[in-house]
């Protein structure tokens, strides 16, 4: 094996060793419950207060609209939830969002038709993006909330939260955004987008996994998903898990400080590699080139299935991954790339390659090198490929 | 998700891959729903399959059940080919996880889809010989 | 200070040594997404489930009844709105529990009293133990649910768990119990003590904060708490948080491999320290003496004042609480004080010692010799303890 590159950032991404070093004293010393008075629990509640403050700040937020969370879907579904049950009270109960959310989103919708919410779930199109025309006139008398996710998982579109963000202000509804794959990768500010709701989650960005955090705009009513103690303001229950807490503080200062400097070097080898993928026969980029997230690609090639492209990669010691409904262990391919018209048999052959501040050139190049032979040698097996050369089978 | 050794040693060297321009037997199975498709050539000696070569569209799963079942069948009877069952093919490959069984039915579709396509061939009614080709369980049910 | 003496676990414990070592890896190595395919995930697949089975193995359940979670107030929200909604679409709206859970359950309770459940808090009693005959009185066509903590975390009342369990199982109830304070420390067994939903947390037991697990009954329905990715056999969605998972199944094979020596050892000092604190004149024990947890002391003193008395504590290094963690910040005091029958003015007094073994009998002999004086010096200065002494005032 030649090399090895961690390519699928957006599943998750390693823990950098600043990250590890600022946790490992609430393991060892640091270890009291933040809720007690004594000694050790006082040590352990001013750096998750700390915490809160540098969340807030990367936000644009005040600290007192930063709650803890386990993770991004913990926040969808208490955002959609919440926002959904209260609003009701109301007599509102009609819910906008888009096909291809994450299914934290979209399962936590269909939660809610069950009990009685009607969704209008909005086109994304082909390019992988929202119009916000169409969301304006979806909106309704009765409608509670808006969810669109801020920066897709798979093909890494960028939604135009600004736009959705004023509109809903306009009208009165309250909006959320799944920031899961934007936080620490673009510049977000809840203010000035007019975002009410955002969920985040550390182990995108160099954190590490089973955190995160909630923005929830001061005067805005949702109500708990997990009752209990006192802990976050009487908002979210639990002990608080002070190390985690304070690892993704450090990842997101980390994250945020080099922004621009990331996404100036991460899209210029993002671009590269589209750019070099491309001369491969019959494949094609997913989802908008310019409106996306830095570190993604998102590819199709004819005549290749997902999983086999991928294990291929990972016995070269390259890890990404693929939509395909094979590596999923369901029948079907990825919503997201049937949301953006794909055709069953082209969206079996996706390949989503995500990179981090991590990768370097020389991963581009290994990637350029190694994945043109395997496409080469799973296609020459491939009676699918064969009818798609002889002409047999049309595709888009 | 995990694969055998096995599993990815038939996938990353897969035997048999390729085609047979003179086949007795051709038979393509395929799966609309999950869209995999196996194409199987056989070439027969008398009552034995003498070569046998395949081509597929599939996951890691699906590439080495197809290698895997043309290392049990070449160089059998056909009336012993035709007894091999998908899950011969995966205790054969040290098994699969539980979410990749199906794939193991297109193995067995295809080798049995040959044979039946030797059959016709030469004008002899199939079905009698090869039975039924089975359905994939998993085509049906919920996963 | 002389000496610096942790006994506050039951607030929260120390994560042990060999638990860090355990989840280090999953931090630089392993740090792979565990549903991912190539190498780096599948190194972190493997050991998720080995954990789920040893987990599993402590409990007397099967690997797949075993779903992993943020900690206990997430398992006790999860089983008591989960089966409560479940149960409620056959019409039955009502739940059995106690006056002294935990606040994860009673605020879970007062949430569904909201929607329309009923509720009945059984009684306690001055032992701080649920009486099984008063249970099944309380037992009617309507009941969802019946909740009983396993072990009370103020005062470390060990309920008849196995009696309660056969009483629902024999009535067709479903039976939770939040044993966040009883796993690691007493036996427990899912199958033989008819428990059909127990709630855990790790850091009771040398784990680290912010993961626990929920066992559920194969068979039982309890809909998810949080919706989304296809996780935990698709009920309970998030990234999984691997390095605390593995941690937490460390932690947990070794509390409940040592149960029976730790239990020895430990009540034999909380024995020592309970009869040593009683010749301090006007103080009580809370709680059956003897069905309560190996570690637990939990004393009143007459005219004493509990936040004075354990931030004097602190300043001798000793960390130790008055009510628990979670309450304090309000000025009501406990209600699990409250419930046994104790007037405000000496619950108010209260103090919990809660040892766990990495505690020793030095400790037990600094606490003896720090504690007296500090409640003398607290009395003196205390109005309240010269009208008791004067016979002014008359406590139970
Ligand atoms: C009895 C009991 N239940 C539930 C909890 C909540 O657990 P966690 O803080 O891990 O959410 C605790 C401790 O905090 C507890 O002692
Ligand atoms: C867009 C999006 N939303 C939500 C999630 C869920 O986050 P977590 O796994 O931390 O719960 C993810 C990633 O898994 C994601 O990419
Ligand atoms: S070929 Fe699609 S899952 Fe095996
Ligand atoms: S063969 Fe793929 S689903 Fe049955």
């Amino acid at each position: 094996m030649g090399r090895f590159v961690y390519a699928d950032n957006a599943a998750t991404t390693p823990v950098s060793k600043a990250v590890l070093e600022a946790m490992e004293p609430f393991y060892t010393q640091y270890y009291g419950n933040p809720s007690s008075l004594y000694s050790v629990g006082r040590a352990a509640k001013k750096p998750l207060e700390l915490a809160r403050e540098k969340v807030a700040q990367c936000l644009g937020a005040k600290p007192n609209e930063i709650y803890f969370t386990s993770g991004g879907s913990e926040g969808d579904n208490w955002a959609i939830k919440g926002v959904a049950h209260e609003q009701s009270k109301k007599g509102k109960k009609h819910i906008i969002t888009s096909k291809f959310e994450h299914h934290a989103v979209l399962h936590s919708c269909e939660a809610l038709e069950r009990e009685g919410f009607e969704v209008t779930y909005l086109d994304v199109h082909e390019n992988g993006l929202v119009r916000p025309e169409e969301l304006e006139a979806a909106i309704r008398e009765d409608t509670a909330l808006v969810t669109i996710m801020y920066a897709n998982n798979e093909i890494g579109t960028i939604q135009p939260i600004p736009e959705i963000g004023a509109i809903c202000k306009k009208h009165g509804v309250i909006f959320h955004t799944d920031a899961v794959q934007a936080v620490g990768h673009v510049h977000i500010n809840v203010k000035e987008q007019n975002i009410d709701i955002l969920s985040l989650s550390a182990h995108k960005f160099h954190g590490p996994k089973g955190i995160g955090a909630i923005y929830i705009r001061s005067g805005i009513r949702c109500p708990n998903l997990i009752d209990g103690g006192a802990q976050e303001r009487g908002r979210r229950a639990g002990t608080e898990n002070v190390a985690s807490i304070v690892g993704m503080s450090v990842a997101l200062e980390e994250a945020c400080k080099n922004i621009d400097a990331n996404a100036q070097r991460l899209s210029k080898m993002r671009d590269r590699l589209i750019d070099g993928l491309l001369k491969i026969e019959r494949s094609r980029v997913n989802g908008d080139r310019v409106k996306r997230l830095p570190g993604n690609v998102n590819m199709c090639f004819e005549g290749i299935e997902g999983e086999s492209l991928l294990l291929s990669l990972d016995l070269q010691g390259i890890c990404v991954s693929s939509g395909s409904a094979c590596t999923s262990g369901s029948l079907d391919p990825s919503h997201v790339l049937l949301a953006i018209g794909l055709p069953h048999e082209i969206a079996h052959g996706s390949l989503r390659i995500t990179l981090s501040d991590q990768n370097t050139e020389e991963d581009i190049d290994y990637i350029l090198e190694v994945l043109p032979p395997i496409i080469e040698r799973l296609r020459s097996m491939s009676p699918l490929w064969e009818e798609i050369v002889k002409g047999q089978k049309k595709f888009a | 998700m995990a694969y055998s050794e096995k599993v990815m040693d038939h996938f990353a060297n897969p035997r048999n891959v390729g085609e047979i321009p003179d086949a007795d037997g051709v038979g393509e199975v395929g799966n609309p729903k999950c869209g995999d498709i196996m194409r199987m050539y056989i070439k027969v000696d008398g009552d034995v399959i003498t070569d046998v070569k395949f081509k597929t569209f599939g996951c890691g799963a699906a590439i080495a059940t197809s290698s895997m079942a043309t290392e049990l069948i070449k160089g059998k009877k056909i009336e012993d080919a035709l007894k091999l069952t998908n899950k011969a093919v995966m205790e054969a490959l040290d098994g699969l996880p539980p979410v990749k069984v199906h794939c193991s039915v297109l193995a067995e579709q295809a080798i049995k889809s040959a044979v039946a396509d030797y059959y016709k061939k030469k004008g002899i009614d199939p079905a009698p010989i090869v039975g039924d080709i089975p359905e994939c369980e998993s085509c049906a049910c919920e996963l």
